[in-house]
């Protein structure tokens, strides 16, 4: 075991797979010689040499749409786009092409390519280094949609992700690339060192894709999230002194929703939160799943925390992101047996 | 003052055709470069047309493969084979048989003779409107007509519109019903194979229209950067449903010339010419084999027909258009060229005509043997919920579950069976 | 008063608004000389001129950014997407420019552009002429999200997305372009002229943008739909005998909730439906939203009816569009109140 | 056998600064070709390099605009205010007080020439880093500023990263973080004046690396067909965060040559040549004016400063590369020229430098006074809300009013209030 933080848990997961498979290729905007801007490919370009880590041209279409054709020739693409805010030039590929080639070929040609790209706010990046656009991808059946939580996570459900045969779209929340981050700007930052899921193995190992995680078992609420918010909203409940069990999505498409009703149906209440904007987000999903599943055994309305219904704003950085008073407003509503 | 310019086709219908703004050269004159020619050394084959069947059917200049008769004896039976095909096809659509087709009529030298340049190992990532590289490869005529007929033996499972075939054991690409996603992909499988040191190429084929949208960009610019073996074809049939090729860009400068500007040679050659589409794509293919990168071609042809069978093109182009086209057809010319060289005969085309039509109506009675879209055995409804993912997650499963319920439902209300 | 169906009503929206306003542009694959694939801009080209009416290459990203820029300039352009399948190569010109252009620079710029896009099923288009992608863009802030479900509504609401001053994308339900359609395509086709919306006004009036109709009033349940599902949704409240008040959203972006929540409120039930994919589609907000604010009235759990979680399939078009069969099984199981 | 080609730049940290791969041209060589003239008979000028300040400072050729000493001075003065203004601003940013910034430096010809050969109706689509256009167009550094500040007074309302500014009324459009996007969205405004018949051109500005984005093709696209009045600006400033040129296609062909391949005329200046860019500039400007439609345009220079502030260039490059440059410095060229001329002195060059040194000093004083993002006065936190549409929808109503009780909820629960 080592410490590792997610930038290094996430760099090992590809020095892993590429070690042990000579198709994997890692590709991106300034990912080779300078090993990315957050530096999650820091000398893999060093390790395994400029035709296995490309330095892409700034073409975010032209690089999945390449992937894709590596992909079918046999490669294993790691593409990293820079930040998920620029992810939108390759929608057309995503949608069209990466999410339907099994399907509409009946199999006979598969383009399992991994999307990495760095989510979410908290970075005082403003509306286009902050986006959290987990939603659009998840209403395109095809590809699977994954965030993890913690270095552990990251690099076991990484490799997870790079030996899938299904294409893959892996939000990195960046927020939390260096250590756990409970909303409160104001509290030093916490490294990754702290915390138990900052011990990660150094070989390879898997954390699946397609399941849920409890990561606070508890009896009086269920806390369905993922990314950065499963701690804010921990600390929200330990503020509250609510007895929550929260889940760590990690995979948000295909959903494993059956423990995720068990446990609301324990608890006969839910919360569901995430950074990305409220409107058509994952959590109404998530709120209209649990809802279908679970009505007899709601004691209170499923409550949704989200981002607002507007861009990130520069300056509002903390208005915006949903902390900890968001989740405990939601908590205290879900709590409420009463009528309003 | 600035006006908006609005690029304009020369007729529309009810005008006398006139194709006197296709810039064309003498057949032969264009000289060929070497293989290894620097893209900046040899720009002007972009602008130029090249040409190797004279008006006299014979061929001439450095661009001709100098084929054996025998090979442009297979290639004549291949383009005939796809003419009729389409005929065939298109007919059974006006039948109600199929849903829909689209034909290549005009267009077959363009797949047919690059198909045969290329070697059996090289990957094809063709749009709608290449059938004629199945013919060459050797795909079974029932197994396209399956497709087209979405039967119990339809390669695609039903998921698909007609046409949209794919033959990974033949090494040609799923078709797309997205416009030029493949252009930029073929260049990625190009580069995979320079990166796993495979010598084998790719090969791409869009519309004019289709050079419009940013995958175009994309994959000029991937095959540039990383000069990826990939042959970039571009087939200038002139329209684009009912817009013509100048509202895609093709009035300033031809379709080829966007490659020299990023470093790639572009080459512009008569698509309805067997033999110099085969020179180009030769040459183009040896370039690539042998490191020097990505070649852009721009086939100068005609669509014959209409679009596809949704479309009407009298109401957008004059109706005898193909008559005076000044490239003339394709499978003519290369007809008229073994006559010329005295190794082919009206006899033998007729006798050939014949057997190839035979079989693909041999082939259609197999064919429909398997059932039909909406006649006969059906391909099973639960076909739908697999290969979304590899394996089958919870959601669909719950999904296939509930349209057997359904289907209950249906008969219990008196609701009709789900089919047209 | 004219009968019209909604390729001529959509037709005239824009016939009016020429007429009325020189700085209407029509742009688009075809829109032109052709007059359009679905003929929804025949003659205007003729009336209006080729600088007025323009033949766009085949970009859908360029037709979108181009738009973009020609709003600015005071233009005011409706761009035809020749199938909302297509739409994906402009969806980053869409959300980074289109929906943020005000927010950005706080209301300096704006491009109040109108993209038109036929959308739906149950045409035998296959996977890429069949798809519904509105919750794509309905979690896109600052775009409006409208889709109209008859000729009268679709010349009002058009009409108004044009004179509207925020971008709008404007979806066609391209199966009920010449009559409504109840789901069962073995019945003999209807026209618009058969049904009272199919009276359509000659010149100028409006349908409000974000305001959804009460397209059938009734007590035992609510039904919250749009496009082509209304029609298929009556026809199985009918065969079921079923007292549903059905509500067309018509604008799902910005969502009208109050109407649609006060409708759950009386009936205590709930059935959403959509032609789009399950997962994450615009049920899930609705679902979500109508949870939220109702939860104390339901009787019983909301139901959600929409396309599978798989790409549309040519072959089996009604085994995927969501039939009268779909919207009756989620009736019954909204009408049950007992757990199941 | 091919083999994946990867483009490599010269030298990396620890290695001699080469610059041998910038291909040059003597100052006054490239001919001009007449304002009309078509583009396929302008191919050269893509290649070359336009360039009109000789070694001797002297102003020759016929791309040299004649400029009087007066305008020169003015040039000078912007540029200066320019790099000033960068400088103070970088120093603000390392001291905390703002979050974010990008400097120009040793770009600061290319806005700035440009800006003043286009006439102040013309319409500017530029990228973060233009500054220059601000300096021309006259826009209040303390404006500049408090959007820098995201303060009371931001421009953007605290909506955007510092640097991303706009200024409708002095025809600058809003800046977009997401890269090239304006690129095709001047041609559309172009298109617009074309159609209401107005005089105005459009101008816009990308990074060499932004080319590579599908938004180029778009642009160069839309421009072509229609004979837009817009002139493109590529600034090659050699490197794109960490990646050089050839990443983004500049190894085979120059980024002007992109233009002729679509009939664009492509024209490759020396961007660190006040007196070329503006040449050139107005060139363009007066081609696109008069009918004639668009320019493509590649600005040769060198970011001599790390992408932003959040970059170290140190890892990617040698650190004294921007001494051994070889097109210099654009500041100091044209003071050189000025001096030449005997229009200019070091005494005059180093009191301007106080002049605009303290009028940076002041404004930075004003513009702190309306406040910072973490210090002083805020912006009302309602503004978040406002914008997203013209009108105030229920959802945004409410989500407002949940965050009043969010704030009072901090306090009871003893949480931080939201401010970092
Ligand atoms: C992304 C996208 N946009 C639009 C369409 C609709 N469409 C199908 S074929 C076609 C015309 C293509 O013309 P061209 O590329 O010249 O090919 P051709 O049909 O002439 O062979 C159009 C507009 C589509 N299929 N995909
Ligand atoms: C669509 C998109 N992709 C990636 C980025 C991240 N990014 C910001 S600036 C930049 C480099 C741009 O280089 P270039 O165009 O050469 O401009 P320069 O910075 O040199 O002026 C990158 C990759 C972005 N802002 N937008
Ligand atoms: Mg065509
Ligand atoms: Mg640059």
């Amino acid at each position: 075991m080592a410490q590792m933080n997610m930038i290094q848990a996430l760099n090992s997961a590809m020095d892993v797979t590429m070690a042990r498979d000579p198709s994997v290729v890692v590709m991106g905007e300034d990912v080779g010689y300078f090993g990315g801007v957050f530096r999650v490919t820091d000398g893999l370009q060093r390790k395994y040499g400029e035709h296995r880590v490309l330095d892409s041209p700034i073409s975010e279409g032209g690089i999945v749409a390449t992937a894709i054709g590596m992909a079918v020739n046999g490669l294993k693409p790691v593409a990293e786009i820079q930040f998920a805010d620029y992810i939108y030039p390759a929608v057309d590929q995503i949608a069209s092409e990466l999410a339907r080639l099994r399907y509409r070929s009946a199999g006979d040609f598969t383009s399992p390519v991994v999307i990495r790209a760095p989510c979410g706010g908290g970075i005082r990046g403003g509306q286009t280094h902050s986006q959290s656009p987990e939603a659009i991808f998840t209403h395109i059946c095809g590809v699977k949609v994954v965030m993890p939580s913690n270095p552990y996570d990251a690099k076991g459900l990484l490799i997870a992700a790079i030996e899938d045969e299904d294409p893959i779209i892996f939000f990195e929340p960046k927020r939390i690339y260096n250590g756990p981050f409970d909303g409160d700007p104001n509290k030093p930052a916490v490294p990754w060192s702290t915390h138990p899921k900052g011990d990660v193995p150094e070989g390879h190992y898997k954390v699946p894709i397609g399941k849920s995680e409890i990561v606070r078992p508890g009896g009086a609420v269920t806390i369905v999230t993922y990314g950065t918010m499963v701690y804010v909203c921990e600390a929200a409940a330990r503020k509250l002194n609510i007895d929550a069990e929260i889940i760590d999505v990690r995979t948000m498409s295909p959903l494993d929703i059956d423990p995720i009703c068990s446990s609301v149906k324990k608890t006969g209440r839910c919360v569901i939160a995430h950074e990305a904007t409220r409107f058509c987000g994952f959590g109404a999903e998530l709120s209209a799943s649990i809802q279908e599943e679970c009505f007899w055994y709601l004691e209170a309305p499923i409550q949704r925390v989200a981002g607002w219904d507007t861009p990130y704003p520069h300056a509002f950085e903390w208005e915006y992101f949903p902390g900890q008073a968001r989740v405990a407003l939601a908590l205290r509503a879900a709590m409420g047996d009463e009528q309003q | 003052m600035p006006r908006l310019h609005v690029p304009q086709p020369p007729t529309r219908p009810g005008d006398k055709p006139d194709f006197s703004y296709v810039a064309l050269s003498p057949a032969g004159v264009i000289p060929k470069p070497e293989v290894q020619a620097r893209s900046r050394d040899m720009e002007d084959v972009a602008h130029g047309l090249v040409r190797v069947l004279d008006d006299r059917h014979e061929a001439v200049g450095q661009w001709n493969p100098q084929l054996d008769a025998e090979d442009l004896q297979v290639g004549l039976r291949h383009m005939l084979l796809t003419r009729i095909f389409d005929d065939r096809m298109q007919r059974t659509q006006r039948q109600g048989k199929i849903s829909f087709y689209m034909r290549s009529y005009g267009e077959e030298a363009v797949a047919v003779a690059a198909a045969m340049a290329l070697q059996p190992g090289d990957m094809l990532f063709p749009s709608y409107r290449q059938q004629g590289i199945y013919m060459v490869r050797g795909k079974p005529l029932v197994e396209l007509m399956c497709q087209l007929l979405s039967n119990t033996r339809d390669m695609c499972k039903g998921r698909q519109l007609p046409v949209m075939y794919h033959w990974n054991a033949g090494r040609i690409f799923s078709i797309s019903g997205n416009l030029t996603t493949q252009f930029p992909q073929a260049v990625g499988w190009a580069m995979a194979a320079a990166i796993r040191n495979e010598d084998h190429i790719a090969a791409t084929w869009i519309g004019e229209g289709s050079s419009a949208e940013a995958d175009f960009h994309h994959g000029l610019l991937f095959a540039a950067v990383h000069q990826a073996p990939v042959i970039m074809n571009i087939v200038n049939n002139q329209w684009a449903i009912s817009t013509f090729q100048g509202t895609a860009g093709g009035e300033q400068r031809s379709f080829a010339a966007r490659g020299p500007g990023y470093g790639v040679p572009g080459i512009r050659v008569d698509g309805n010419d067997f033999l110099a589409v085969y020179g180009v794509t030769q040459w183009a293919a040896q370039r690539a084999r042998t490191g020097g990168g990505p070649t852009l071609i721009e086939l100068v042809t005609y669509r014959a027909s209409a679009h596809s069978t949704s479309d009407d093109p009298s109401r957008y182009r004059p109706k005898e258009d193909y008559e005076h086209w000044p490239l003339g057809d394709p499978v003519e010319r290369l007809k008229n060229h073994l006559i010329a060289r005295g190794e082919w005969s009206e006899k033998q085309h007729k006798e050939l005509h014949a057997e190839l039509d035979a079989h693909v109506v041999a082939s259609w009675k197999e064919a429909v043997s398997f059932g039909a879209l909406n006649e006969g055995p059906r391909l099973d409804r639960h076909l739908m919920f697999e290969d979304v993912y590899k394996d089958f997650p919870d959601n669909l499963r719950r999904q296939s579950e509930q349209l057997a319920e359904e289907i209950k439902l249906n008969a219990e209300l008196g609701l009709a069976a789900p089919k047209e």
